[in-house]
């Protein structure tokens, strides 16, 4: 029964996925992107990673999704010449070239071992010294937390090459450009309806991240997704990009994350290290600090370079 | 029990897909814009079977925060097929 | 027992309610009658599917997420079913 | 079973890489490089399950680069996104055309 049910979802994932590849309209693609990443949540809980489903939701299915619609509605009408696409002959080279790396892929998939070599024990066996009950968020904040600690400072540098892009008379601006507020009630009433909702929701994602799924990342998301709904109904305006709390908001988690980290050298013997008794209250506040600073960077990062000029 | 809810989740996800497949082919915006609200129903659902099969209580979470998305993703879809050939697309 | 019986009987109808949705999506003639057949039985189907799973999740906390999500669907769900119908009612056949 | 996830995922892979190769328009590049993204990630997921033990139904540590990875590859994607619209912006064009065309100076229209 469970095959079945597998063998379904994964033909309608890749059926969604070939769409998104086939479809003429650039438009209609990003649709089939946006339902494909929320169909992949249901894999990912087949998969046993619901931490993995909540993020693939949140982030490749609602945040990109949002990105590549902006992009695409601003290129509306701007299609690319017929002459572009590659010959047919390249087209079946790059088909050749796709399918033999997708069989060697499946080959290794086939040929991996199974059970494959774990590392489970190992974290379960580290985790009561993070005092976290969540396997993959002890592992985010505790083993890995050097990575996490660069990923968040990817984002930063990602917004900053994103303002960066900004025309000059627009520079240290506000994002985005400035629309017509055609007020459509239906929208702000969504838009009123559902932040709330999703605000509480997104704390308890951080909460319950401690000993559940869920966590900075998952709660930060959904978060900016809110933020996002509200600057679409006009409900509220984009600060400038060099309005100083906004900067303090987008820096304040890496921020913290990494004086914590240093403070480790003192505290505890390491860099990133945690003082046992201190573990669980230190990665609790550097959570909260992150969760802000991951809703900010997703949201401003998404309403992509300033456009409009400072407010003087 | 667990078969007969894992065969429930099972139904209603090819429903999902056959109408997925439906609503993508168009003919209009309006109809590929229903995507996401389609999944928002029924996505949950087969989430929420999936978790009662397993009893894995984290997909709930997943089916609260695909509740949101779906519906943050309804509004924006139709905030974007909504925008009017903006004419000064360009010089903002 | 009973439990059992009453949160299959609720799931199926659920199931049914899905299956007349998608049926209704595959065979009506237009976009807003489609977003008719979607928003009416696929909302109710997912209404009775949370109630068939009620009596089977940790209370009162499962069944707390389970409401929610069926109100956050239904509110949403009707909220956005305008917004869809307003584009389905100025856009006609996509360019 | 987490075999049909893998194939899933090397499926993914091929088709994303035929997009980002095959389609003219950047947008269409940056969509299909996320869906290669997502194979690849897929196929960490079907490591990561059959890596359950402990009683966990999946290794953590593969789970937790796949959150990383898709943090990363969304803000990948936004920088790729923005330089997208200033190219536009800036010369009317939304492609990676030959170098030899002349830059549009009329604007666009």
């Amino acid at each position: 029964m469970t095959l079945a049910f597998d063998a379904i979802l994964i033909a309608t994932v890749l059926a969604v996925a070939g769409w998104t590849i086939a479809a003429r309209e650039t438009f209609a693609a990003v649709i089939g992107f946006v339902a494909y990443g929320l169909l992949l949540a249901l894999v990912w809980v087949r998969l046993a990673a619901p931490d993995v489903a909540l993020t693939e939701a949140a982030i490749g299915g609602g945040v990109t999704g949002v990105l590549l619609l902006g992009g695409a509605a601003r290129l509306r009408g701007v299609v690319a010449a017929p002459d572009a696409w590659p010959a047919a002959t390249l087209r079946l080279a790059a088909a050749a070239l796709s399918a033999t790396v997708a069989a060697a892929l499946a080959a290794v998939v086939l040929l991996l071992p199974d059970p494959a070599p774990t590392l489970a024990p190992e974290a379960l066996a580290s985790l009561p010294a993070t005092g976290l009950g969540n396997p993959v968020n002890g592992v985010l904040m505790a083993y890995r937390a050097l990575d996490t600690l660069h990923e968040k400072v990817v984002l930063v540098l990602a917004l900053i090459g994103v303002w960066s892009l900004a025309a000059d008379r627009a520079w240290g601006g506000i994002p985005g450009q400035r629309r017509p507020t055609r007020r459509d009630d239906a929208l702000v009433f969504l838009a009123r309806l559902l932040p709330p909702v999703g605000i509480v929701i997104g704390v308890y994602l951080l909460w319950a991240g401690a000993d559940e799924p869920g966590g900075a990342f998952q709660g930060g998301a959904l978060l900016a997704a809110m933020w996002l709904l509200a600057m679409m109904a006009g409900l509220v305006t984009l600060p400038a990009v060099s309005s100083r709390w906004l900067r303090l908001a987008l820096v304040a988690g890496p921020a913290l994350f990494l004086a914590i980290g240093l403070a480790g050298f003192v505290i505890a013997d390491a860099f990133l290290a945690y003082p046992e008794a201190w573990a669980k209250p230190l990665i609790i506040v550097i959570e909260i600090a992150l969760v802000l600073s991951i809703a900010a960077t997703l949201g401003l990062l998404v309403a992509g370079p300033p456009e409009q000029a400072p407010p003087r | 029990m667990a078969d007969l809810l894992l065969a429930a989740a099972g139904f209603v996800l090819l429903m999902v897909a056959l109408g997925l497949v439906r609503i993508l082919r168009g003919p209009t915006v309006a109809d590929r814009i229903m995507a996401a609200q389609l999944l928002g129903t029924g996505g949950i659902a087969t989430l929420l079977l999936i978790a009662a099969a397993t009893g894995m209580d984290a997909a709930i979470d997943v089916a609260l925060a695909l509740a949101l998305l779906a519906a943050f993703a309804s509004a924006a879809f139709a905030y974007g097929a909504a925008d009017p050939d903006d004419p000064e697309a360009d010089r903002g | 027992m009973s439990l059992d019986v009453f949160s299959l009987l609720a799931i199926a109808a659920g199931a049914f309610f899905f299956l007349a949705g998608t049926v209704g999506l595959l065979r009506f003639p237009d976009a807003l009658t489609r977003l008719h057949a979607l928003t009416k039985a696929d909302n109710l189907g997912l209404g009775l599917v949370v109630l068939g799973l009620l009596p089977r999740v940790d209370w009162p906390l499962g069944a707390l997420k389970l409401i929610v999500i069926w109100l956050v669907v239904l509110l949403a769900g009707a909220t956005v079913g305008q917004l869809i119908a307003r584009v389905a009612r100025q856009a006609r056949p996509s360019p | 079973m987490s075999a049909l996830f893998g194939l899933a995922g090397a499926a993914l892979v091929g088709l994303g890489l035929y997009g980002l190769i095959v389609h003219p328009e950047p947008l269409r590049k940056i969509l299909a490089f996320n869906l290669l993204g997502s194979g690849v990630f897929l196929l960490f997921g079907v490591i990561a399950r059959r890596g359950a033990a402990a009683g966990m139904g999946a290794d953590p540590i593969p789970q937790a680069l796949v959150i990383t990875g898709i943090v990363v590859a969304f803000a990948g994607s936004a920088l790729a996104v923005a330089l997208l619209l200033r190219l536009h912006q800036i010369s009317g064009r939304a492609d990676l055309g030959a170098d030899s065309a002349p830059p549009a100076g009329n604007g666009p229209t």
